[in-house]
């Protein structure tokens, strides 16, 4: 039997197959090199990076919930610079594209990552992050306006000619109103979701766990909801969409991909298992054997298809 | 390099109440474990409770590749850990994190821990005679009921004081007062601190005064234990110039405006050296 | 020592602890009555209670998610008149408020239910379900919506004498607003929070496990959404809140209790615990033994006060 | 009054590859237990699996106040409740559901099973034994494999007639050729089933064509077990005139427009008269 095809194009980023980690879920790569091979993985997506070096939030940054976590990092992260210059040239060294998450205060910080980023050799795509729940300014603001989430997402687009993914926020009521406004914005496809606002609060000291009192629910908890939005994204807006939230297993994966996402990341599930990525790429090859599936893009939509 | 590794569970008892004392043959794991480094483990399979539980290496057989961890009881991971029985595979993630190392020219280490702290300091101490140093070994426990950790200790007849809240065993009062004595009567020029935060905070504010350097073993909340989710930060002076690769896991953050780093605890530590680490009052 | 006290005023509704049901979770009463004693409950809420007698959704009704549960009921019931010479008899019997939980496809459809309601004798709160995913008209539409959410408190208020608890949606960008818009237009109270819509697939049929394709996700996985939810909220808005969204415990309870709730209502944790919300009763009050508090009133808010 | 009971597990084997036997030292479920009815399961302990699992009364001993459970590993909450070994604790609620009723008037009973499905008729065909009742009982499976349940009727001696698909055991192609024979050859006036719901659809159809009635036992997803969160429907025929009364557990939609209603397997059910019952295609 021929190989079934795993290869798909998200938006112009060509991926040999669809499982990419999920950002700020995966370092910038090289720590999960010793559990898995890095080569292996449709692409990878690291650490939401900013203009400027950034120290994150103070106190504590995790709370585990039933069946999820609650996170805020706060984007800590080294800057756009030292991220070109420092890990850019090791993930150079693997067959893997590399998509950059983009996190900015304003519109200019977004036009000037997406020019810097464009210039430096090896960046496949531009996730862009307007829907971080644990940032002051910015993240969240521009994603739960349908405006400013298309204005970003104008400006990022006049800056690169890479690939666009525009990452958006599930705590909306509208959220189809967002996407197509991304996507009339210019956006190359759509990431879905970002993690829910929520808090967890110590009933011993009385006080938010987390340091930055609210942060992000991801994990397997959300993973309705993530399937929810993304059928509903899939039907109303004609872009690809990277689907995320929760998935753990080759079986979710699928259910994503059946509710129309062309690719998944895997986020949380790298804590619990390092080697989440290969286990879900497994299992979505597996699948494809039992049922006879011979290219993934059939599956794509196929629940509603 | 770390690994993933299903262990087998080659016993799993209280060695007193809530304190469990569990034996891994995990020959993989074991293999490069080192002292004062972790492994991150599984407690159960279902998607709740979701997160690993780092637990520190309190023995490591290198002949036979069998770890032990010693821990205590404090919520349901650490129930589940307990109940677990032997011949059941575990699945853990290590060895993780730096670990001790040891001092460039210090001769005489004054090694301190405080509660299931001490955990890590085993494997330490033996490293520390090895390697030939003069040590003193000072624990403290809130109790005679939370004394863990000794058996070893005394039977190798390393030098072990105690200090107990309640007087129960030992030196009734803190352990730093027991350090604030070896200080002078044992004139260390060096030190190892493990424990509870307040602790270490102290002992690390009683050897600043008396000038003496020394390794801090930190804990913080974990998501990846591998340097990947930049959870587990606690504060560490800024660095200046030099940046760690991005090959070595990760990266420090300089450039900001702070004049503070956050650091993360599962790879930059759990060891750090003592003046690294900032202490908010 | 003198008992403690747990009573609480939830605008307006007198309760002699904060342990409530919520809606849709405990039928009508007797459901429950094997497992624990009905008097012990602060209030009862029950089931979701319409003008015309409702078949509910065809299909598959329930799916389990991590730590979660979707449902797809759809508001079946017996109708207003059907409860109040049915149901209402039976429940008078118990030493325990009654709050009936309404839903409407048109504002005239609250309001007769307020009147009718109201009419009866029996009634002690209406808590008005502006928020129901599972329904094609009425339901969420009005919850998402700031000024038809106003205009069904306004319309019930007029037509009762009771204390209205708004239900409020959590499917929104902003529910502050939502809530001072309903505390405008009247309510006593706010009811926090409803599901959170998701879905799931069955990767084998390739089809949504539920009957009504949509459902909503409740349990523990949503807890942290909740908490959240009333923290923004009750901060911003002077007006007791009923908490719930994954309620499982006592610890549980305290928590909302702390971030802002008067009652609590215990839902999904029924199926799984038929005893959970004495559970839930006693868990507070062990918890006020070992603090010392003397007045579960004093834990209002006790985290951001 | 159903009850919730920490029950203790008195034995839990496989009875063959994928089908477990548990036994249940649950006094106070078994003293109102009876045919038909089931017991709603924690398999776990944490917040994953979250709900309950329903599984059929196998055996009821009502003098040693033990149940039995017959059930096959479907999925991970199976899975979960094969995993728990003797001795340990289970939280059930029980018994629940109606149960299967005795014939008002009818002597000659045909009792068909499928599949798993026959676990609940094993304490309806005692039932129907001491009752005095003539009875001839039906079971369909996969295969040899698949054959489970049998091993009580066959040491009775009570009249057992099977067909597997592949003809592994007993008659090769579908119980439903054998209850078409039976409806011939044994001239039943009742009959029960309980099995996949195609099979009880084929079944209740036959017996309508040869104006037999009789009772079905189905199974629908499950949220409280108790009436509680109406999740559980099937559609029955509508109810002319009397409501059930709301101190029976549930109300049943009336006065609506469409010609039938929504009835709940856990408290109506899970056995039905075989006329209420409407299967859509
Ligand atoms: C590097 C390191 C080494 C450790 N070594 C040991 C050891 O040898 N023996 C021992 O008994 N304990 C040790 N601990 C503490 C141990 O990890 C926690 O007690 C344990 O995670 C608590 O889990 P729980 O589910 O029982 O408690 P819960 O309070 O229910 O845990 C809830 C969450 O909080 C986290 N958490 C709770 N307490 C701590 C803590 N003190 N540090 C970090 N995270 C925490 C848990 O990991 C979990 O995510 C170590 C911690 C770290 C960071
Ligand atoms: C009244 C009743 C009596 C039953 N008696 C028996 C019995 O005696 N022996 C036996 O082996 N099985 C019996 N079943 C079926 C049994 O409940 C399911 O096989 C079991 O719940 C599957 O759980 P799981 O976690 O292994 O499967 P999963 O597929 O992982 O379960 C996921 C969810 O779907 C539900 N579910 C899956 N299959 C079914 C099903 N067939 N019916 C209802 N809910 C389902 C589960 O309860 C759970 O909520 C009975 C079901 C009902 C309704
Ligand atoms: C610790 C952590 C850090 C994250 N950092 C980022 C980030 O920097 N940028 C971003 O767009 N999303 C970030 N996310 C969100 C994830 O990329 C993902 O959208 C979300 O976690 C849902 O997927 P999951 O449930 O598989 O984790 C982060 C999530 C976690 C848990
Ligand atoms: C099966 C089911 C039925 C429900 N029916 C109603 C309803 O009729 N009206 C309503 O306002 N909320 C309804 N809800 C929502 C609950 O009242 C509650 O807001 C939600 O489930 C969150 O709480 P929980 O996590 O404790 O279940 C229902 C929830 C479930 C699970
Ligand atoms: S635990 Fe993830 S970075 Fe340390
Ligand atoms: S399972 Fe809840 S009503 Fe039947």
């Amino acid at each position: 039997m021929t190989r079934p095809n795993l290869a798909v194009n998200l938006g112009g980023l060509q991926m040999k197959n669809p499982v990419t980690t999920a950002s700020g879920c995966f370092g910038f790569g090289p720590e999960y090199a010793p559990y898995i091979d890095l080569n292996r993985l449709g692409a990878i997506v690291v650490k939401g990076t900013t203009l400027e070096p950034r120290l994150g939030n103070p106190g504590v940054r995790i709370v585990e919930t039933p069946a999820g976590i609650l996170n805020s990092i706060g984007l800590q992260n080294p800057g756009v610079d030292h991220f070109i210059s420092k890990a850019l040239p090791y993930l150079k060294e693997y067959d893997t594209p590399v998509v950059v998450n983009i996190a900015g205060n304003t519109l200019e910080d977004y036009a000037e990552l997406a020019k810097r980023l464009t210039a430096a050799n090896g960046v496949a795509a531009l996730e862009v992050n307007i829907s971080c729940p644990n940032v002051k300014k910015g993240g969240m603001v521009f994603g739960t306006d349908c405006f400013m989430a298309a204005e970003v997402i104008r400006t990022v687009k006049q800056h690169t000619t890479l690939p666009v993914i525009a990452k958006l926020s599930p705590n909306v009521t509208n959220i189809v109103e967002i996407a197509q406004g991304v996507a009339e914005a210019g956006a190359d496809a759509l990431a879905l979701i970002n993690t829910l606002l929520g808090m967890a609060i110590d009933i011993h000291t009385r006080k938010p766990v987390l340091g930055n009192t609210v942060g992000g629910l991801s994990g397997p908890a959300i993973r309705p909801v993530a399937v929810r939005i993304i059928w509903q994204v899939a039907q109303a807006v004609n872009l690809p969409i990277l689907g995320m939230g929760g998935i753990m297993s080759g079986e979710d994966a699928i259910e994503f991909i059946l509710a129309g996402a062309t690719a998944v990341a895997v986020g949380t599930a790298n804590f619990v298992n390092p080697r989440a990525t290969m286990d879900v790429l497994e299992g979505i090859e597996q699948y494809m054997e039992k049922y006879g599936v011979k290219d993934i893009n059939e599956l794509v939509g196929a629940a509603w298809k | 390099m770390p690994v993933r590794e299903m262990a087998k569970v080659v016993s799993n008892s209280p060695v007193k109440p809530g304190y469990y004392l569990m034996e891994l043959d995990a020959p993989k794991v074991t293999e490069e474990a080192k002292p004062g480094q972790f492994v991150h483990i599984r407690v159960g399979r279902t998607m709740d409770p979701l997160l690993r539980r780092p637990i520190s290496l309190y023995d490591i057989d290198k002949e036979k590749g069998i770890l032990s961890l010693l821990y205590v009881v404090v919520g349901r991971g650490t129930r589940m850990l307990s109940e677990i029985e032997a011949g059941a595979e575990l699945d853990i993630m290590g060895p993780l994190g730096n670990g001790f190392w040891l001092p460039d020219r210090a001769t005489r280490c004054l090694v301190v821990g405080g509660g299931i702290g001490v955990a890590p300091l085993l494997p330490l101490i033996g490293m520390l005679d090895q390697a030939g140093l003069e040590q003193k070994i000072l624990y403290g426990f809130r109790n005679a009921d939370a004394v863990v950790g000794i058996d070893v200790v005394q039977e190798k007849g390393w030098p072990l004081a105690i200090a107990t809240d309640d007087g129960s065993v030992g030196h009734r009062g803190f352990v730093t007062d027991l350090v604030k004595q070896a200080i002078t009567d044992f004139k260390p020029d060096y030190y190892y601190v493990c424990g509870p935060e307040v602790m270490i905070r102290n002992v690390v504010w009683l050897m600043k005064e008396a000038n003496i350097p020394g390794q801090v073993s930190l804990e913080a909340r974990m998501g990846c234990g591998v340097g990947a989710c930049l959870a587990c930060t606690c504060k560490t002076r800024k660095r200046t110039g030099g940046q760690q690769s991005v090959t070595g896991g990760q990266l420090s953050v300089a450039g900001h405006e702070q004049n503070f780093d956050y650091s993360l605890v599962c790879t930059h530590g759990p060891v750090f050296g003592a003046g690294e680490v900032i202490f908010d009052d």
